[in-house]
């Protein structure tokens, strides 16, 4: 289901915001832990940093309920088709953050184990630096992404890019 | 969901017998009348849903020390709309090894029983609409009770059927504990409403609201002696698969258990049963076993009023939340150790008592066979519960240096 | 295996100690089996009461020809090191044995200390020593169907070329 | 336990004396052989049980419980588990092969990212290695500040432990609370190296820098502050009921078996054993603390929680002691072969900077040899052998990591128990899996 299919007037326009508010504060991260940066991206969870804030509180276990892929660690050779098969299970619209330099480049390990950016297996919405990024800096890449989402960049760019899977967006977002 | 409630209601002249609306027939007045008050209680239950969403996270991550949803409207209110206007508007999914009918079928199994039970909860006493005199409950059949029993009982298939048909192993298993889980605490959930119902006499919850009256004294909890009540609320929450009985969908062990496959609207469904359900089994407890609406005349609260049923509901409700940030979750055994051999033995027992006190009021003799009996049971009992006293005694010697 | 054995081993290797080899492994107690005398050798340090099997690792020393070995020992390739504890003499011993390019196997110390399990798969894995007798002797860290061993020493790094490309445009 | 009869006849689990070291190589051996990715068929599976009435069951890599990529293959009968296998390898980085490009001097960079919830351990490990080899011997006052640190990084790593222990058997609170206390250390560590994670705080000749003013305080306050905590954690999951029936009984494992698969740490110390290597084989200045080894009775998973539980105790007393005990002096070792010269003389002398630009190009050699260190990390022993071939980077370097040794006890302590067991096994293990895969 979605906006994909209706034209654009009046009514689709102001529910296109209301649905991209919704989309905006119930971003819900899948279970999706990889290497220290996930101890990271737990913190950044817990009581002190509290993403339930945005409503993100709720990591969900199953890739289909989830909307946000945290790619949080280096992602090796054996691990890539699992991702690339989670990313494959959740459920449009998906977005993903490659949080630390690990994910997003390889980082310090340039070597035959390490697949050198998930960029290469999935597409990626939002990198955060560090190694491994501190809860701030993981929240501010969180609210980039709340951002994107509000303005609908990340489906224009997906548009003009051709990344993301598949997702065709007629008519909206503009 | 509203049209199913209303052929359902219309169909059976009985479940309508006790409501005073219709000591004069059916007329469309009376129908309208019907109408409205389904609605209502339709959009109250909805919005105390999603009420119940943002209380347990707010409640839960106050507990442990974080602020929980602030974002989404004043004070994150509006959190839970903008979870279901993005699962309304995500891609749905029908896996390929799924069964589809099932698979379709089964969120509604679970939601739409939900709401039926709600329906014969007494919100209050005698009120009117458009001059016709009714009752504040939306249906008050002389087999109340039963019916929501049967309601409970069929929400399990949502649940077993949703696990069944996803066609994967994670659900399939969840799916299998639930089946176990919802029959066996159906049993300790039935004996404790047999409890209540030993006396007072009827199956209708409006008898028993009103067998209530009259201070806290009469309420049931005090009346019955606490124990069909403790069993009630245990049964229940396992019923409801609330922690620490949530084994069937256990994310640390079966990833989303039953609904694991499910996502967009389907998913949203099942979320709003679960809360739903919640609502409706604290609703239950209120009435059975804590007088309802039932409380003191105050001003312009009458004796009867929505205002006391409402504090009471939230009581629960916190109860449930609580339980949730607190309590670890049970093994499969040991779930079924608690209701096969404490709480069906216990409440078994305690209904002979119950019994035995009630026929006393006749024969005299009569409380000291219900005594026999209820020895002989409560040592029965007594040793089923306690076949791990060996271990528990070892347990208790260990040491750490 | 008795434990006279054990003893003309150690001595044998102690009796060969140079300086040199002992500054090379400072303050450590190292013995040098053969292949053939390896799972003796283990066998009877067990026995004497190293009860614990904390590491197996291997060690390709293609490129490093100049190492310092005990007289008698001849210099092969690969060289598996096995780091024995006893808790009761509160004693480390550490077993080196050397293992040729041509035949890279080894018995597997698996019924001495089942523990040895994951270590062997992981020398094997990692570095191609084919331990004769271990019950599933298969890739552990890499994927099943991956070539080579990435820790010999003629096996790349595997370094990718660092490329600059130009972001997507946002606009 | 529950009795299970496969193609070895009963699986039941024996009691501690009778488990001899071929029965459990026997036991070992019944472990799920298959190789990855490849469907498994259950007529297929060599287990004297209907048809029909067994599953196999992947959990992981992605799952919500095992503790990041860990993935557990279970055959379950029911939900009971037959046999299991831990298959790993998920996060495997190729550290090893990397440090050999590494200078001894950029290498703590390295391993503090392999066990990634006890940095300084690793750096720890990988500098006495180095030192001893190089036969340098380290300030008294690094030493001091290298235990101060690692102490404190333990009682982190534990209380991530409890976190996610916690978590595991369903007490969500606990999660937070774990957490939460967890932010205090984090913090006084950035205070301290710069970094939350990661620290290439401890180098080959000594620490990065000194320890900032007033570090005694904020250590005391830690030492004030995480005690109270753990009588809550007491509370909340010591004396629960259901946590304790969760945990008791459950993932069992003899002190035979625990020594004969190689484990070290919370698990053999809860088996029985009263093996640590700070006080039986001490190393730095663990001599002079005075501590309690904690061990437990019955091997099981209880026993594993409560020995960390207690484990975090102790390290808040030596906490204390070593706050008192820490010299004044050098905090890395004035040998200008291995350290750099301080800031404020490159400014100042053409020569300095250029030791100082030669160091860090060049690196340090270090003389032939090899050398095996251990290490007591908050999973049991951390090893470190290290090659050298005289040149500036370690020819070979592997890390003896406890985690990857420990994990060999899942099969064992797996089976016969519930799909619920397994997940509070696995979480009892404490397995991190960039330690394990590296």
């Amino acid at each position: 289901m979605g906006l994909e299919d209706l034209s654009h007037n009046f009514i689709t326009g102001n529910l296109e915001t209301l649905v991209k508010w919704a989309r905006r504060n119930s971003v819900w991260p899948a279970t999706f832990g990889l290497a220290c940066c996930a101890i990271e991206m737990m913190a950044t969870g817990a009581a002190n940093y509290d993403l339930a804030r945005f409503g993100m509180e709720v990591f969900r276990a199953s890739p289909r309920q989830a909307d946000l892929m945290i790619v949080a660690g280096r992602l090796s050779q054996k691990m890539a088709p699992v991702l690339r098969q989670v990313y494959d299970q959740m459920m449009e619209p998906k977005w993903v953050i490659s949080m630390g330099v690990c994910a997003s480049s390889g980082g310090m390990f340039n070597n035959y184990a390490l697949v050198q950016g998930v960029d290469q297996v999935v597409p990626v919405d939002i990198y955060v630096p560090g190694c491994p990024p501190g809860p701030q800096t993981l929240m501010h890449g969180i609210i980039t992404l709340h951002e994107l989402i509000r303005t609908g960049e990340i489906m224009q760019r997906r548009q003009s890019s051709g990344a993301g899977a598949g997702l065709t967006l007629e008519g909206a977002g503009r | 969901m509203i049209a199913a409630t209303l052929t359902a209601a219309a169909r059976l002249p009985l479940l309508l017998a006790g409501d005073p609306l219709f000591e004069r027939g059916i007329d469309l007045g009376v129908f309208l009348v019907v109408v409205v008050k389904t609605l209502i209680v339709f959009a109250v239950l909805m919005i105390s849903v999603l009420f119940m969403v943002w209380f347990e996270r707010k409640v839960v991550a106050d507990m442990q020390n974080r602020f929980g949803p602030n974002r989404a409207g004043p004070f994150g209110l509006l959190q839970t709309l903008a979870d279901g206007i993005k699962l309304f508007f995500k891609e749905d999914l029908l896996p390929e090894r799924a069964d589809r009918k099932v698979f379709r079928l089964a969120p509604y199994l679970s939601a739409v029983p939900a709401f039926l039970a709600f329906s014969i909860v007494p919100l209050g006493g005698r009120m009117e609409i458009a001059g016709h005199q009714t009752l504040l409950q939306l249906a008050d059949p002389p087999i109340g009770i039963l019916f929501l029993l049967a309601m409970s009982s069929i929400a399990v298939y949502g649940v077993m059927l949703a696990g069944w048909s996803s066609g994967s192993k994670y659900p399939l298993l969840g799916s299998v504990r639930a089946s176990a889980q919802m029959v066996s605490y159906e049993a300790a959930l039935g004996l404790s409403v047999a409890a209540v119902v030993l006396v007072t006499g009827s199956l209708s919850t409006r008898v028993i609201v009103d067998h209530q009256l009259g201070g806290i004294a009469n309420w049931h909890i005090l009346r019955l002696g606490f124990i069909p009540f403790g069993v009630f609320m245990v049964a229940a929450t396992a019923e409801l698969n609330r922690p620490p009985f949530d084994l069937v969908e256990a994310e640390q062990e079966l990833v989303g258990g039953f609904h694991t496959e499910y996502s967009s609207i389907r998913f949203a469904l099942f979320y709003l049963a679960e809360f739903m359900n919640t609502v409706t089994m604290s609703a239950v407890i209120v009435t059975l076993f804590l007088g309802g609406p039932n409380g003191v005349h105050l001003g312009p609260v009458s004796r009867q009023s929505p205002i006391w049923f409402i504090l009471k509901i939230f009581i629960f409700l916190f109860t449930y939340v609580w339980l949730r940030a607190t309590l670890p979750r049970f093994r499969y055994d040991q779930l079924m150790d608690l209701g096969w051999k404490v709480l069906i033995p216990v409440s078994l027992f305690w209904l002979l008592v119950l019994a035995a006190m009630q026929e006393s009021r006749k024969w005299g003799f009569g409380v000291f066979a219900g005594g026999v009996v209820a020895g002989a049971v409560l040592t029965r009992a007594v040793f089923l519960g306690h076949v791990k006293t060996d271990e528990a005694e070892a347990a208790n010697l260990r040491e750490v240096r | 295996m008795s434990d006279s054995t054990v003893e003309q081993t150690e001595t044998e290797t102690a009796a060969e100690t140079e300086p040199e080899t002992a500054a090379a492994t400072p303050g450590q107690h190292v013995l040098h089996a053969t292949r053939e005398s390896y799972l003796d050798v283990v066998k009877g340090l067990q026995d004497e009461g190293y009860d614990m099997l904390v590491d197996l690792c291997a060690v390709d020393y293609l490129s490093h020809p100049g190492r310092v070995l005990p007289n008698g020992v001849e210099p092969e390739r690969f060289e598996v090191v096995v780091n024995l504890l006893s808790r009761p003499l509160r004693k480390r011993v550490r077993v080196r044995v050397q293992v040729p390019d041509a035949d890279p196997t080894l018995p597997s110390l698996f019924d001495l200390w089942p523990g040895t399990e994951a270590m062997e798969r992981e020398a094997f894995d990692l570095m191609g020593i084919v331990f004769t007798d271990h019950p599933d002797l298969t890739r552990i860290l890499m994927p099943e169907d991956w070539e080579g061993h990435p820790l010999r020493k003629d096996y790349g790094v595997g370094r990718v070329p660092v490329q600059f490309k130009a972001a997507p445009s946002t606009r | 336990m529950t009795v299970h009869e496969t193609f070895e006849g009963g699986q039941e689990m024996k009691g501690r004396d009778d488990t001899g070291l071929k029965e459990l190589a026997r036991e070992k051996g019944a472990v799920l052989r298959l190789p990855e990715g490849v469907t498994v068929d259950p007529a297929d599976v060599d287990v004297e049980v209907g048809e029909d009435e067994t599953m196999i069951i992947n959990m992981g890599p992605q799952h919500p419980s095992t503790h990041g990529v860990l993935r557990v293959m279970l055959e379950l009968d029911g939900e009971t588990v037959l046999r299991s296998k831990p298959v790993i390898g998920y996060l495997h980085t190729g550290m090893e092969k990397n440090q050999e490009e590494l200078m001894y001097i950029q290498g703590s960079t390295n391993v503090t990212r392999m066990d990634y919830l006890s940095p300084i351990f690793n750096e720890t490990v990988f500098s006495v290695a180095v030192e001893t080899l190089l036969d340098v011997q380290v300030p008294d006052r690094a030493t001091w500040i290298r235990m101060l640190m690692m102490e404190l990084n333990r009682v982190a790593s534990h209380l991530l432990f409890m976190a996610t222990n916690g978590m595991d058997v369903g007490a969500i609170s606990m999660m937070l609370y774990g957490w939460r206390e967890r932010e205090i250390i984090l913090s006084f560590f950035e205070k301290v190296t710069g970094l939350r994670m990661n620290h290439n705080y401890v180098r080959p000749g000594g620490v990065a820098a000194d320890l900032p003013e007033g570090w005694q305080d904020d250590v005391l306050d830690i030492c004030d502050a995480i005690p109270p905590r753990l009588a809550e954690y007491d509370d909340l999951l010591t004396g629960q009921p259901i946590f304790r029936e969760r945990t008791e009984q459950v993932g069992v494992i003899t002190a035979d078996q625990a020594l004969a698969l190689g484990a070290t740490g919370p698990i053999l110390r809860a088996a029985g054993v009263p093996w640590d290597l700070r006080k039986d084989m001490p190393y730095m200045f663990y001599d002079q603390l005075e501590f309690d080894v904690v061990v437990g009775t019955y091997g099981d998973a209880f026993d594993r929680y409560a020995v960390r539980l207690n484990e975090m105790r102790e390290s808040i007393n030596m906490i204390r002691q070593i706050v008192d005990l820490v010299p004044a002096g050098d905090y890395r070792v004035q040998d200008k072969k291995v350290t750099p010269p301080p800031r404020a003389r490159i400014d100042e002398s053409m020569e300095a900077l250029i030791h100082h630009f030669k160091l860090f190009t060049e690196g340090f050699k270090v003389p032939t040899g090899e050398v095996y260190v251990a290490i007591e990390q908050p999973r049991g022993e951390l090893g470190a052998y290290l090659v050298s071939d005289g040149s500036a980077k370690p020819y070979r370097f592997h890390m003896r990591d406890p985690s990857f040794v420990n994990l060999q006890c899942l099969p064992v302590m797996l089976r016969g128990g519930f799909v619920a067991d397994a997940v509070a096994v696995i979480s009892s293990i404490d397995p991190i899996m960039g330690g394990v895969d590296r």
